[in-house]
């Protein structure tokens, strides 16, 4: 169980990687944040894993927390553009 | 707390205190200022009269205040000491009487009477200061007590003088200071002791101590005006004639000499500075700068810029009276101290009155003023005449010592020459000017008038000074026997010096 | 074999090492602000390592307070220097 | 058995992680890449969560695991929007020259 | 073996981190480093969670890279176009300092090997865990911020309320948003109310599990952004008097303890054991209030027109 | 008994948070918390002088576990020195400010910097040190911007960039500690360091951190900007107190915490900069046009004068001379904050009558504002190292032991630096003996210019006759 669940969590560690790989190809603002999106879902996943892994519940919290925030730096994001199209 | 620990305090306070007082006064509330002043003045004198007194009792008089630990400030009473301080305090007073006058109508009174009177308490500092340390720092309050009066004026040359005179005392200053802290690196805080007590250190340390004097006399050179360090003492001709008088009589230049010797006296030690072929050196350069300051002297037109290069050679009299070993030697350059002072001051308070009353600053202008300002004239014919050197005049008596000082030490041959040719040079710069004053007619009208002839020339308090200083000299020279003269004085200092 | 505690603060180390060199090459602001940012997680990352037991072992919790500590003055630092930015900005137009 | 089951949910999620990602890099345009991101997080972390919902005792645990799940669904979704939106906004100006690598 | 294979995860972590440390710090486009560095903090989160040290993991999640991102993109956006981001010192001054940089980190590289040898820390562990149960909390880093370095944590208040005061002191606030479109509106309004929620939980959760004060207020502080981001006209902070009481609570509580334990035993912030649990409760509300105050009006990035008292000489 | 450490940092933040509460009554809350901080001040003496050096276990916990206050004799000092100095800036300040607005920001943070400072002489723990330093910094920086100025709000970015890159480098340092030797309390760091690489590696980052922070040549590049630009008394705060802060703890780290550690090349480097400092600062002091700037350049040269003296003090051999010397030490840096801070209350005053602080035109200046004049004047006899002012004794023991030691080129320096610095001086003072009288407002109300005099009056007359207690003091308090 522990073997593959350390399997798991290197799985999701090298996607991770790799998405971030894509990340800084890409070209455009909007495909990053876009990226950090995934990027933090993917996050989230880890914490979820390592969690059961390192047998600390509280790091569900931190993934609660990630997920939650995740999302307000979206929001800032794309609000910026707003303003700025509107000015 | 009793008289012997603390009259050397109660001295240098009462003229402190007066000064930091006047600092705070209105402007217009001139009589309390000038009852202040007089009342320093002559507390200071009834204060210094109990020292001599005590003194010449054999008391003892010291005050100390540690401000570090070995750093103290020990003000102790000496028979150097007090010659010194009686000169300082003597003309301190007279100057004050003089700078009432001079000063009435012009503006800062407040501030310049309160620097005056700081200037003249760090001089009896200094000349009390019992160590090294004590010494500098007087020697550095001095400078900074002293930059205000030049400046005074506050015009464009005042303040340009005052910054020239400040670059070469505050740097004479640091390098006093460095010698003197590596002296106290080798040998720990050194008090002044009649007779030194470096001879007791070994051998090896001998190289640092020769250096060490180099620097102790380059930083009090500085001030004494040793040349090549006298560029400063012609430009700070710029400050008013009161601070003239006092910066070349008896604080700045007075200080500088007084420092060399209780350096060779007190600190080294003649025999030992003379073991370690210090005073040859010191010799020469004192008798260079006595022949050049006369040589400069002669092509000078300002009346106050001549008497500033003659101070340059007079002073410089003191510190060949130091470097010529002998007991005679030593009473020339001491009584020299006083000697040149009361002459000095004398001359530059007639200075300040031709310049105050008519307008006279150049020599070139004097024609006749005898007649117009006989009184003046009197005093200033009987300070140059003693700068000459012609009996009975006090300058005589020390030049007189230092002749015979000479032969005693074996250094005739070229300390005589050095002497004959100052005396013709102080003749040739200061009878024409005689001449001048009493001998041509006077031109049709002054430069300035700005005090008519009434009952007197000038105001009183402008033409008793230079009398009262003029007299002094004369009495000096005449009763050079007298056990209260400062030959007498400069014996009792000279037999204590040699007495080891 | 290097264990985590070992890796993290190495990495710790060069993190602070590159926010340093970045913090005084860098002219503009907010890239120094964040090459600072960078060496504090440095810094931290050092800390948190020695604290650092193994997967399944408590950790010591003082250098956790710390880092706790750390991270609320950081970020109350890089709120004010980006307040005096803009001021700064703000303040051309006068 | 209940360790097996977990695993391969978990697993499964990875799978669509992976494919997720790998949209993003292989993908043409910005909308599609977004398409295939909002997969990513909607089925892989699903997937993934449950596998860990497994392993929980603690009901709040468990309640706190799918909020997490909801949480991430719905931002992503609302996110996405946000992101196809503001692309679309930008798109007649194109991108700030100062984002040209 | 199971640390050996984890260690495959560190190696991605570390790569991760300097990548993205070496991006965020030298991308090109500062908009382009500003993203990177929000991913760093992301990846560091990770790592913390990956080192056991959840609370830190909460905070940079929260406040590290949550809320310093949010800044640091309103700060983008206040940049004017023409602003030149690239200007970096010439190069052979970078040569120089990087040079006398790696020698730096080649120095303490070798001293933290060196101490990794033998580690000493490992008594002051244990001696917070023996003396865990007198400190009122169970949550053994909590008992370390708020009992047993109480007062570093006070003194970390006041530094968080010098920067605030800085900031207020720097200008007014930027302009407020517009109103969000529906579909943001609609998440902003389902998110605020589940921050509220998630920053009391770990503010109650703090005492015995990771979490407290400033994970908590980082939360609440995320819900006024939202807010503000969303534009939303209801949206009104208080007063003047009542918003500078708000940001001075945490620290004027906290103070208040330590002055009353001051008085009653001699020694600043003595928490008496039976206490201790409440007494940390109460300066953690506080605090919580206080530093989501304090965040929010930070991220405004100056003063809200209810900072300031009635002025007598208008502000230049 | 100990309350009364406590107080020093307690009662200045409870000022603090009183003054953020109630702007209005800023005024009022400030002067009454510097007046009571100050108290606390005196009331530790008491207990120092009664129990000697003490510390302080917060929360009651073992130090290690927990943080430890601790006052010894250079820590009290520098508490009184903080506690005047604040109590003139502070009296000045309530006449300084003439928008309300300014005011009410600047007696919370003004606050919240003497509470740092206070716990920053205090502290006895290297992670507490950490904090502290930044409520410092970042009180000080919010202080600098206060002026609302371009080029103060630039100088003030600048200075916390590079507080923050100083404050990191420390921490650095603390990591390292920690993780070699488990534990932060200085006393404990202490008994294990030496001159393995952790301590090496630590005192090097830390100090460079420190140096960074109280602006040593060539870190001192931020510093002239900043104390220029922001607001007289912020400025007298900042040249007179907080660089003494980092310069405090380089001196502890080096004396207590690693006595072992410090290599003969890592004091060479210090003298060396040092010196630097003292010819740079000296002469850009020298080029300055304006007074603020003057002012700011010599406190960087001043700060060079401290450098030299600790790495003197470090090389010299132990014995009576080093002793004097560490008192020499102190007494240099308690003069220089009175004499600093004046100076800068002074500008301050000159620049609000006249409009300016530019040198070149402050003729006339002397005769409209003699009290701020004579100020001026001692606090330079001060700065320059002439007597009566402390400084004088100071430099007196600094030469001493650099000619014991045969450090001729510093002797060399010292004597350049002092020349220049009475040339900057005097630059000033001749000016105000000019005659072209310019329109000088007359002052208001005295109580704007003898702050300023009474501050002077202290780094002269008062440390210059009055300090002879120290060397005991120091040496049976250690």
């Amino acid at each position: 169980m522990t073997e593959m669940l350390i399997l798991a969590v290197v799985v999701l560690g090298a996607t991770f990687a790799l998405a971030l790989l894509g990340m800084l190809r890409q070209g455009t603002p909007t495909d990053r944040i876009l990226i950090a999106q995934l990027l933090g879902s993917n996050g989230v996943g880890l914490l979820l894993l390592l969690a059961l892994l390192q047998e600390q519940l509280a790091l569900l919290d931190v993934a609660l927390v990630l997920a939650i925030l995740s999302v307000v730096v979206v929001i800032a994001f794309t609000r910026r553009g707003k303003e700025q199209a509107d000015a | 707390m009793t008289l012997s620990n603390s009259l050397p305090a109660l001295i240098v306070a009462s003229s402190l205190l007066p000064g930091l007082i006047i600092f705070f006064l209105r402007e217009g509330s001139h009589r309390l200022r000038s009852v202040l002043n007089m009342f320093g003045a002559i507390l200071k004198l009834v204060l210094v009269a109990a020292l001599t007194w005590g003194v010449f009792q054999d008391d003892f008089f010291e005050t100390r205040w540690q401000l570090a630990p070995g750093l103290e400030l020990v003000l102790h009473a000496d028979a150097l000491s007090v010659l010194f301080v009686n000169l300082s305090t003597l003309l301190w007073l007279v100057t004050t009487v003089y700078a009432i006058g001079y000063l009435e109508h012009s503006p800062h009174r407040s501030r310049f009477f309160g620097f005056f009177s700081l200037c003249v308490s760090a001089t009896v500092g200094l000349a009390l200061a019992g160590n090294m340390f004590t010494f500098v720092l007087f020697y550095e309050l001095l400078t900074l007590s002293t930059y205000p009066l030049v400046a005074h004026k506050g015009t464009p040359e005042a303040v340009r003088g005052a910054r020239i005179y400040l670059a070469y005392t505050l740097s004479g200053g640091l390098v006093l200071m460095l010698g003197a802290i590596w002296l106290q690196a080798l040998v720990g805080p050194l008090e002044f002791v009649e007779g030194g007590l470096l001879s007791q250190l070994p051998d090896e340390l001998h190289g640092q101590l020769t250096w060490i004097f180099l620097l102790l006399i380059i930083g009090l050179g500085v001030k004494a005006a040793l040349v090549p360090l006298h560029g400063w003492l012609p430009q700070a001709m710029v400050a008013p004639a009161p601070v003239s008088a006092l910066l070349h009589a008896v604080a700045v230049v007075k200080a500088g000499a007084f420092g060399i010797v209780r350096v060779v006296y007190d600190v080294y030690g003649i025999e030992f500075a003379s073991d370690l072929g210090l005073l040859m050196p010191l010799g020469i350069a004192a008798a260079v700068t006595i022949v050049y300051g006369s040589i400069r002297a002669l092509s000078q037109d300002n009346l106050k810029k001549r008497l500033a290069y003659s101070t340059v050679s007079q002073v410089s009299y003191i510190a060949l009276g130091t470097a010529i070993f002998g007991p005679l030697g030593t009473i020339g350059g001491v009584a020299h101290l006083v000697h040149q002072g009361v002459m000095k001051i004398t001359l530059f308070f007639a200075a300040g009155n031709y310049a105050e009353t008519l307008g006279v600053h150049q020599v070139s202008e004097m024609n006749g003023i005898g007649r117009r300002m006989p009184l003046t004239t009197l005093a200033f014919t009987v300070g140059a005449l003693g700068m000459i050197g012609i009996p009975p005049v006090a300058g005589f008596v020390s030049k007189w010592y230092l002749g015979s000082g000479a032969l005693e030490a074996g250094v005739a041959h070229w300390v005589l020459p050095v002497l004959i040719a100052s005396s013709a040079l102080n003749a040739a710069y200061f009878l024409p000017i005689l001449q001048r004053a009493w001998f041509r007619p006077a031109a049709s009208s002054w430069p300035q008038e700005n005090i008519p002839a009434r009952r007197f020339e000038t105001h009183a308090s402008l033409f008793l000074p230079p009398l009262v200083t003029a007299a002094l000299a004369l009495l000096f020279g005449l009763f050079a026997g007298a056990y209260w003269s400062p030959v007498e004085w400069a014996g009792l200092i000279a037999e204590r010096e040699y007495l080891r | 074999m290097p264990d985590a505690a070992t890796l993290y603060g190495l990495l710790g180390i060069v993190l602070a090492g590159l926010g340093a060199h970045a913090a005084i090459v860098q002219r503009d602001s907010i890239r120094r602000l964040l090459a600072i940012n960078v060496m504090g997680v440095g810094v931290f990352l050092v800390l948190i390592a020695t604290a650092y037991f193994g997967p399944n072992q408590d950790p010591d919790p003082i250098p956790h307070a710390l880092v706790l500590t750390g991270i609320v003055v950081a970020v109350a630092a890089t709120a004010l220097a980006l307040a005096l930015l803009r001021a700064f900005e703000r303040s051309d137009d006068e | 058995m209940l360790d097996v089951i977990s695993l391969l949910l978990i697993f499964s999620g990875l799978a669509f992680y992976l494919a997720g990602t790998i949209g993003v890099l292989r993908m043409p345009d910005t909308l599609c890449r977004l398409h295939a991101v909002t997969k990513a997080d909607n089925l892989g972390l699903g997937l993934l969560a449950s596998g860990v919902l497994l392993q929980l005792s603690d009901p709040l645990q468990m309640l706190k695991l799918l909020l997490i799940w909801v949480l991430v669904l719905a931002a992503s979704a609302t996110g996405g929007q946000l992101i196809a939106r503001h692309t679309l906004d930008q798109k007649p100006n194109g991108d700030p020259p100062e984002d040209a690598r | 073996m199971k640390a050996g294979a984890l260690l495959y995860l560190d190696l991605i972590m570390v790569i991760l981190m300097l990548v993205l440390a070496i991006g965020a710090l030298h991308a090109r486009s500062l908009r382009h480093a500003v993203i990177l560095f929000i991913v760093f903090g992301l990846v560091v989160a990770l790592a913390w969670a990956r080192l056991r040290a959840p609370d830190i993991a909460l905070a940079e999640a929260a406040i590290g890279s949550g809320l310093a991102g949010a800044l640091l993109l309103a700060a983008l956006r206040d940049r004017r176009p023409g602003d030149d981001a690239t200007r970096r010192a010439p190069v052979w001054q970078s040569v120089a300092v990087g040079g006398l940089v790696t020698a730096l980190v080649v120095l303490l590289a070798w001293a933290f090997l060196e101490v990794q040898g033998g580690r000493a820390n490992e008594p002051l562990a244990n001696i917070v865990q023996a003396t865990l149960h007198e400190s009122g909390v169970s949550n053994p880093v909590t008992a370390v911020l708020l009992n047993f370095r109480a007062y570093d944590t006070l003194l970390e208040l006041t530094v968080l309320l010098a920067a605030l005061l800085g900031v207020m002191s720097l200008g007014p606030q930027r302009s407020p948003m517009r109103a969000a479109e529906p579909m943001a509106a609609g998440l902003i309004g389902w998110l605020i109310p589940l921050l509220i929620l998630a920053g009391g939980y770990l503010l109650w959760v703090g005492a015995h599990a990771p979490g407290g004060a400033f994970q908590a207020g980082a939360l609440l502080a995320a819900a006024a952004v939202l807010a503000h981001l969303g534009g939303r006209r209801e949206f009104q902070l208080p007063g003047h008097t009542r918003l500078r009481l708000l940001a001075v609570a945490g620290c004027a509580v906290f103070t208040l303890v330590g002055v009353s334990t001051l008085l009653g035993s001699g020694v600043l912030l003595q928490l008496p054991s039976d206490w201790a649990g409440g007494l940390i409760l109460l300066i953690e509300l506080f605090a919580t209030a206080s530093i989501a105050t304090a965040l929010f009006l930070v991220y405004l990035g100056g003063h809200p027109p209810s900072w300031n008292s009635r002025e007598v000489h208008p502000d230049a | 008994m100990n309350e009364s450490m406590s107080l020093t940092i307690i009662l200045p933040l409870l000022g603090a948070l009183l003054a953020a509460a109630w702007p209005r009554r800023g005024v009022f809350i400030g002067i009454t918390a510097v007046l009571l901080s100050g108290l606390a001040v005196g009331w530790l003496w008491f207990s120092l002088l009664a129990d000697g050096p003490s510390h302080q276990a917060l929360g009651g916990w073992d130090p290690g576990l927990g943080i430890r206050l601790q006052v010894d004799a250079l820590s009290i000092l520098m508490l009184s020195m903080t506690a005047l100095v604040a109590l003139a800036v502070s009296v000045y300040a309530s006449h300084y400010f003439t928008r309300r607005s300014q005011a009410e920001r600047f007696w919370p943070l003004w606050l919240l910097m003497i509470a740092a400072l206070n716990g920053l002489f205090l502290a006895g723990d290297l992670f507490n040190l950490y904090v502290t330093l930044e409520l410092l910094s970042l009180s000080a920086v919010a202080l600098t911007a206060l002026g609302g100025k371009r080029a103060g709000i630039a100088a003030a970015l600048r200075y916390l960039m590079i507080g923050l890159l100083g404050s990191m480098g420390y921490l650095a340092g603390v990591a390292l500690l920690y993780s070699a030797f488990g534990t932060l309390d200085m006393q404990q760091v202490a008994a294990q360091t030496g001159d393995d690489p952790v301590s090496q590696a630590a005192l090097i980052v830390m100090t460079a951190g420190l140096l960074l922070k109280s602006a040593l040549f060539p870190l001192h590049f931020w510093l002239p900007p900043a104390h220029s630009n922001a607001p007289a008394p912020v400025s007298a705060g900042l040249s007179a107190l907080v660089v003494k802060a980092g310069f405090y703890l380089v001196l502890r780290l080096w004396t207590e915490v690693f006595p072992d550690t410090l290599s003969t090349q890592g004091v060479t480097l210090v003298a060396v900069l040092g010196g630097g400092a003292i010819l740079w600062g000296s002469w850009q002091a020298l080029q300055a046009e304006r007074l603020k700037l003057l002012a700011a350049y010599s406190t960087v040269a001043q700060l060079g004068y401290l450098f030299v003296a600790l790495a003197l003090f470090m090389s010299a051999p132990p014995g009576v001379a080093r002793e004097l010397l560490f008192g020499a030490l102190v007494l240099m840096a308690l003069t220089h904050a009175f004499a600093k801070s004046s100076l800068f209350l002074a500008i301050g005053v000159i620049q609000h009558r006249a409009g300016h602080d530019r040198i070149a035109e402050l003729d006339g200046t002397a005769q409209r504002l003699p009290a701020t004049t004579f100020a001026i004047a001692l606090a330079g006899v001060a700065l320059i190292g002439l007597p009566p002012s402390g400084a004088f004794l100071g430099k007196w023991r600094l030469l001493y032991s650099a000619i014991s030691l045969d450090q001729w080129l510093l002797v060399v320096v010292i004597g350049i630096g002092s020349l220049l610095a009475a040339a900057y001086v005097f630059r000033v003072l001749g000016h105000a003996f000019g005659r072209s009288a310019l329109s000088v407002q007359a002052i208001h109300s005295v109580h704007e210019e003898w702050p300023a005099l009474l501050l002077a009056l202290t780094a002269t007359l008062l440390l210059g006759f009055g300090s002879a207690w120290i060397w005991p003091f120091l040496e049976h308090m250690a």
